[in-house]
């Protein structure tokens, strides 16, 4: 059995939180003017920090952080090298929507000027354009980064990480925590069709991922180290608590989100998106805890 | 990068040609000595430990004193201080009971090297003393071997490539010999049969054509019922027997009388066609070699086995054969000077008047030390001297030992680390290793004799036995002249020339201690013991039927004497072996072994674990009328539903020792050469329960 | 690569003395934590007969090494003669190669914060003498080889013994010359 | 105000004076505490006067407390001194750098011969050397006392290049040594500590590590005749018989 890694859990989740953020912002700004300047600069501003946090806590996993860097240097088979390598472009390009969001100030402030509307439409447009491009690069990079980081733990010397399993997970936490977080952070600055979206999405991603993981653990037990695994989940609080407050509760939760759009839903999306978080945290711990490797079996 | 030769010390079959490899005064590795023919360069997993116990940080430092005892409240002395303390203290007993016999020594086998008898030395030189006299380890067996050839002798283990047909008798070479396997490997290449007779299934015991697991303590029942079948077959080799044994027409009488296969086979647990089996093909190989282990004669009749073992030895003709014998081990190597152990007492000592009238010191069991000790009345035993011992620890019965030094006046011992035997002494005087002194070992097992160097200085303030002795000399009299007749001078390398005589020097082929530096020389002397057919007994022949044993109330010949019977109250048999990390309490507690081994357990038949309810893992509190220890389970078929094992071992930071449970039984045979019989070491029984 | 040398432990005359172990640790004065080299006690339930049989198992100088493959500084390198070499200046402590090794010999050293493991004592081959460990093993059971078709035919040459993790993982350059019991006659 | 901020010769002095005392204090054992509590009580209150280290003179309150105290309270200090750093029993924090910075935990490690090498460029040597192992706590301290000692020498005959020839080498000696594993054992007796005094100690000890601050330039060597005072607080250097 692992061992539980919090500099691991804090990289892989807040990152995943991060580009999830990004790429919610991307899908809103796929065509011009839906993406509010002032959510924009907002997530932005979010999701780096995190990305920066995310960063920084992986280094605390290591016996040297000094040496991080040299992790560069096996990209040829590595996918540890991959992930660092991808995250750290991701990491430049969202420098480069940082400058965007600190341009876009000036290009807004034109649209309160009714006299220069077109223009302003007109550029507005543009940065759109540009910034839905600078959105999409590094969403792209960093979700392939989050791929790469998945692709460490598969391994096979770990049949509970030896397959699709730890590539979806991860997916999935960034699709999910991505848009509850920017539903968080949106708030009224989104439109009611784009909280509809989101709300929507959530929900999606919480039932796959709960759809998925059964799945998952009804094919674990095929290996003996599998089954281990599968019974320490089953065995573990941690893990209902985790299907609690990470599958169940934000479940019901969305659901009456979606059907009752009318009451304000700030505190309602900010519980769910806090359950959320601590289920998916929870569900890293585990993904850790439960690692089984094949190994040598004898008594001493 | 500068090397030294070195002999392991430790009291061991093996006894290791090392070369230490020395760079800025500093150990960096230890490597067996490629010129040692019976170790061959390689040591043993204890043995590349060493640079671990030379600079652990644990060692004892420097001459301490601990007020009041027991109390872990330890100051530093400086050596003068510590020395005068103890000569003050040694001239206050002697005065205040006219004599030194208040003062007891207890030294046995931490270091077996040649220089270290200055121990007894020290003693001998201060006046009469009382001794801890015997060994724990093997003495039944020696007595054996002393009623039926006049000595232990044995084959060179060496010679065991010619052996046809090997029973090893309760000897787990694997753990504590591990040398000879490549002589035993070379012989069954050519395909000798390997025969292991143990109530364990050891580690040598898995390796062997036939294991046998024994009844514990009825090896002689089973070696009778060899003997029977041998002889109705009539395998038996008479011209050998008759032209060179005593009494063995006698024994065969006693074999048709008494002795049945049925019974044989009903007594020890071994199946009828087994007996016969191993009985036939033992008589009628040739050569066939026994070697006969330490743990088959720890029991109350140990030493009676042995001797049965014996003439079957001498029945089959293969005594005195090269790839025969019967193999116990061996003293011909050890015609040292003993310089340093040889020291009148002073004028006008006052000494122990012994039942033959002889005055001389006053020599108490080793084997029940804790009661021999307590029991003296005339003198008292006031203070005790331990070196190379830690009878804390190995001792049976340590509540009786913790109780005997709390009513001690005065404790010294010297030791490199702080064991339960220092943790209760008043004066604690750092012990140098063997890389810090220059000394000669011999082994009682090969024929192999190395010499030791000082390969590094001494670390701290840790001194030899011999430079202890003189120091203390050397203050005795300044407080009194005379009272002390210990040398006063000498370099460590001149003490250890002053044991060398032509004899030795002779019997290694060599003019001169310095020879030895070039590599370890082997004994001119025959491979196979006996050969030559001078037995020494008084009759110089193999006496089967020895009056000596009958005169010490034996049994005059190799018959069957009943076993000890399992109590009902304690219906499970504690065998408590020797450790493969440890030698007894040296090793175990240096790091590697604490991370190669951490802790001890104890081998349990999952069939008794069932009926006890212990799992794998579990704790187990294993108890008797003496005391308890706990220690952790581990279920296994290798030991049988009524015996139980645990290695004996001292760990660090931690209380576990097997001998809280042991009961001071001794063996049946010993006095005759080692002065005490042994003690029944594996006749322990006890209960057990989850803790 | 022309060629790859590896272990060949011979179970049948291996007792489980732990000499290799320690010779290793000897050799190269390791900490006390790792162990470069480790014998393990077989389960007894997996032979016809219980009895104590062992294995000694430093790195396999694998044919296909996880630990390499997985490892983010390129600490890890093959030889021309198939060892795998470790490089402590370059490790930075991921410990990523202890997960992926299905035999745990890359040890992580908590005092030095780095991972360690065996280099088949490639100083020690280079200049023609034995590893330490197969040096050190007193009933020869423990030997170099260099890992051949011809070796694997031989009667008697296994890859695997019951209880390994599948060689198919990382085709470790280890061979068994399997245990052999002999008759028991015991009491329960 | 931080030591060499501040290098004047009083400064150095103080300073002097507290590694002597402490050296001191190891050196002569649990058994002379009587001795050697108040000398360190005294330089530790004057580093407290001249540098103002903060919580220094918490410790320094119980120093005083206990250099006042009687027999007994002396004997219950010395066993805890034995406990912790000389023995029988393993001690809890050996005072030795090599047991400390190398990782095997061992003593006469490679970091005791750097530092006897250190010694011997000054021409000096351990006394015990070969026995007790040269990166003995004492001795290291005796050792940079030496240093500073040196560059208060130089400062008087306003020698600067040797002033910062010593400077340098002292800095390196803090650096590679002492600074390295001071803090850490420290620690140990910190929280092993089981009376007043060794938790004071512990903190003076920390206090020292503290106010140096780190500096690693490389000394260009030249070597001058050794100047160690044979006054009684040094006992564990000595000229090295055989460079003279």
């Amino acid at each position: 059995m692992g061992d539980w890694e919090w500099p691991l859990i804090l990289f892989t989740v807040l990152g995943q939180i991060a580009i999830g953020i990004i790429l919610m912002l991307w899908w809103l700004a796929r065509d011009r003017a839906h993406l509010d300047g002032q959510l924009f600069k907002r997530g932005v501003k979010v999701s780096g920090g995190l990305l920066i946090l995310a960063l920084l806590a992986s280094l605390f996993h290591l016996g040297h952080p000094d040496a991080a860097y040299r992790a560069l240097t096996h990209l040829s088979t590595s996918w540890l090298s991959r992930e660092i390598l991808l995250f750290l472009l991701t990491f430049l390009a969202w420098i480069n929507l940082y400058r965007q969001a600190r341009q876009l100030s000036s290009g807004h402030a034109l649209r309160t000027d009714s006299a220069t509307m077109a223009v302003a439409e007109i550029e507005a447009g543009q940065q759109t354009n540009s910034l839905s491009l600078g959105l999409g690069i590094t969403s792209v990079l960093g979700l392939s980064g989050i791929a790469s980081s998945a692709m460490i733990y598969v391994l096979p010397r770990v049949p509970a990480w030896n397959n699709v399993g730890p590539v979806l997970f991860f997916l999935l936490t960034t699709g999910l925590l991505g848009a509850l977080c920017t539903l968080a952070l949106g708030g009224k600055l989104l439109q009611n069709t784009q909280k509809k979206f989101l709300l929507k999405w959530s929900l999606a991603c919480t039932s796959v991922s709960l759809l998925i993981y059964v799945i998952y653990g009804s094919m674990l037990s095929v290996s003996i180290e599998g089954a281990a695994s599968l019974t320490f989940l089953l065995n573990s609080p941690l893990f209902w608590a985790r299907a609690l407050l990470g599958w169940f509760a934000p479940l019901l939760l969305l659901l009456s989100l979606l059907k009752r759009p009318q009451i304000d839903q700030t505190h309602l999306i900010l519980t769910v998106t806090l359950l959320a978080g601590v289920g998916e945290i929870l569900g890293r711990a585990l993904f850790y805890l439960s690692a089984t490797g094949i190994q040598i079996t004898a008594l001493f | 990068m500068q090397t030294f030769r070195n002999v392991c010390p430790r009291n061991c079959y093996d006894t290791c040609g090392m070369i230490t490899y020395v760079q800025d005064g500093v150990l960096k590795k230890v490597e067996g000595d490629p010129k040692h023919g019976y170790t061959n360069g390689k040591l043993c997993l204890k043995g590349y430990t060493y640079p671990r116990r030379v600079y652990s940080p644990d060692r004892i430092k420097y001459p301490m004193k601990q007020s009041p005892r027991g109390s872990g409240n330890w100051t530093r002395i400086s050596w003068d201080e510590a020395i005068d303390t103890i000569a003050k203290k040694i001239l206050d007993l002697k005065k205040r009971y006219g004599s030194t016999l208040p003062i007891c020594l207890d030294k046995y086998s931490g270091n077996f090297g040649i220089v270290h008898y200055g121990v007894e030395g020290t003693m001998s030189s201060i006046g009469y003393t009382t001794r801890a006299v015997g060994t724990p380890c093997w003495p039944a067996g020696i007595d054996a071997q002393t009623y039926d050839f006049g000595t232990l002798y044995s084959n060179d283990p060496e010679d065991m490539v010619n052996t046809k047909y090997l029973i090893l008798w309760g000897q787990n070479a694997a753990w504590t010999a591990i040398h000879s396997f490549p002589f035993i490997n070379q012989a069954r290449e050519r395909g000798t049969k390997l025969v292991v007779i143990d109530p364990i299934l050891t580690s040598t015991a898995s390796k062997a054509d036939l294991y046998i697991q024994i009844n514990p303590s009825t090896d002689g029942a089973l070696a009778l019922g060899m003997a029977r079948y041998i002889l109705d077959n009539n395998w038996v080799d008479w011209e050998y027997a008759r032209a060179n044994s005593l009494g063995f027409d006698e024994w065969v009488n006693y074999l048709k009388a008494e002795i049945t296969l049925e019974w044989a086979s009903e007594k020890t647990g071994v199946p009828k066609d087994i007996i016969m089996e191993i009985a036939r093909e033992y008589a009628t190989t040739k050569p066939a070699s026994m070697w006969v282990g330490y743990g088959m004669q720890r029991h109350t009749n140990g030493g009676q086995n042995v001797r049965i073992i014996d003439a079957l030895g001498v029945m089959t003709g293969n005594v005195g054969k090269s790839g025969g014998g019967v193999n116990y081990g061996h003293l011909e190597t050890w015609g040292f000077n003993y310089n340093a152990m040889v020291n009148s007492a002073p004028q006008g000592s006052k000494g122990f008047v012994g039942p033959d009238g002889k005055v001389g010191d006053r020599s108490i069991n080793i084997n029940n030390f804790a009661k021999d000790v307590s029991a003296q009345s005339d003198p008292p035993v006031k203070m005790l001297w331990l070196a190379c011992r830690n009878p804390g620890s190995q001792d049976p019965d340590t509540h009786a030992i913790e109780k005997m030094f709390a009513s001690m006046e005065f404790v010294v011992t010297v030791d490199s680390f702080f064991n339960k035997t220092v943790e209760m002494s008043d004066i604690v005087l750092p012990a140098t290793t063997h890389f810090e002194d220059w000394d000669v070992m011999a082994s009682y097992w090969h024929y192999w004799v190395g010499i030791n160097q000082r390969a590094i200085d001494p670390l701290f303030e840790s001194k030899s036995d011999v430079e202890i002795a003189i120091e203390l000399s050397q203050k005795m009299n300044a407080l009194q002249p005379g009272s002390c007749t210990f040398p006063t001078s000498g370099t460590p390398e001149e003490w250890l020339a002053k044991e060398f005589n032509p004899g030795i020097q002779q019997m290694l082929g060599i003019n001169n201690y310095k020879e030895l530096l070039n590599g370890p020389r082997k004994a001119k002397i025959p491979a196979a013991a006996w050969s030559d057919g001078k037995f020494r007994t008084p009759s110089k022949k193999i006496e089967i039927h020895s009056d000596l044993a009958q005169k010490n109330g034996l049994p005059a010949l190799p018959i069957w004497v009943e076993e000890m019977k399992t109590p009902e109250k304690y219906p499970i048999r504690f065998m408590t072996p020797h450790p493969q990390h440890a030698l007894h309490s040296q090793f175990q507690n240096l790091d590697w072994m604490m991370t190669a081994n951490p802790e001890p357990k104890v081998e349990i038949h999952p069939v008794l674990a069932a009926k006890y309810g212990i799992a794998e893992g579990a704790m187990v509190k294993i108890y008797n009328d003496l005391g308890s220890i706990t220690v952790k389970a581990h279920l296994t078929r290798t030991t049988s539903p009524n015996v139980i094992v645990s290695y004996e071992s001292w760990y660090k930071n931690s209380n576990f020792n097997v001998n809280y449970t042991l009961k001071a039984t001794p063996s049946d045979m010993g006095k005759q050469a080692t002065g005490n019989d042994g003690l029944a070491f594996h006749d322990n029984f006890v209960m057990i329960e989850r803790a | 690569m022309s060629k790859q040398l590896g272990f060949l432990h011979n179970s049948e005359k291996c007792v489980g003395c732990r000499g290799c172990e320690m010779a290793c640790k000897n050799e190269y004065q390791i900490d006390p934590i790792p162990q470069w080299r480790k014998v393990f006690q077989l389960r007894e339930d997996d032979f016809s007969l219980p009895s104590r049989m062992f294995i000694s198992m430093a790195c396999n100088h694998c044919a296909h090494p996880e630990c390499l493959r997985v490892c983010p500084v390129e600490a890890y390198t093959k030889r021309d003669d198939g060892i795998v070499v470790h490089d402590p200046e370059r490790c930075i402590g991921c410990r990523l190669c202890t997960m992926a090794c299905p035999y745990d010999r890359p040890q992580f050293n908590p005092a030095k914060k780095k991972v360690e493991k065996c280099n088949l004592c490639y100083q020690r081959i280079d200049q023609g003498e034995k590893p330490a460990c197969v040096a050190a093993c007193i009933p020869g059971a423990l030997a170099l080889v260099e890992i051949t078709t011809s070796l694997d035919q031989k009667t008697g040459v296994l890859k695997t013994l019951p209880g390994l993790p599948s060689p198919q993982i990382t085709t470790p350059s280890l061979r068994f010359v399997g245990p052999k019991q002999g008759k028991q006659i015991r009491r329960d | 105000m931080k030591f060499f901020e501040d290098s004047s010769s009083q400064a150095l002095k103080i300073h002097c004076e507290l590694l002597l005392s402490l050296s001191q204090f190891f050196a002569k054992g649990g058994e002379k505490l009587p001795h050697t509590l108040s000398p360190l009580l005294k330089s530790c209150l004057a580093v407290d006067n001249h540098f103002k280290p903060d919580q220094l003179y918490l410790s320094n309150e119980v120093l005083a407390n206990y250099s006042q105290a009687n027999g007994e309270e002396y004997l219950l200090m010395l066993y805890e001194f034995n406990r912790l750093f000389v023995g029988p029993r393993a001690p809890v924090a050996p005072p030795y750098e090599s047991v400390h910075l190398n990782t095997d935990h061992l003593v006469m490690g490679e970091q005791t011969l750097t530092v006897r090498k250190l010694y011997r460029r000054e021409n000096l040597q351990a006394v015990w050397q070969r026995h007790e192992p040269d990166d003995f706590i004492a001795t290291e301290l005796e050792f940079a006392a030496y240093l500073l000692s040196r560059i208060i020498e130089a400062q008087t005959v306003r020698n600067n290049a040797k002033v910062q020839l010593y400077k340098t080498l002292y800095d390196e000696f803090w650096d590679h040594h002492l600074g390295l594993w001071l803090e850490t054992f420290a620690q140990l007796v910190a929280q092993s500590a089981k009376h007043p005094v060794f938790s004071a100690l512990s903190s003076i000890l920390s206090t020292l590590s503290k106010l140096h601050p780190s500096n690693t330039k490389e000394a260009n060597y030249e070597t001058f005749a050794p100047q160690i005072s044979r006054r009684s607080s040094c006992c564990c250097l000595q000229p090295n018989p055989i460079q003279l």
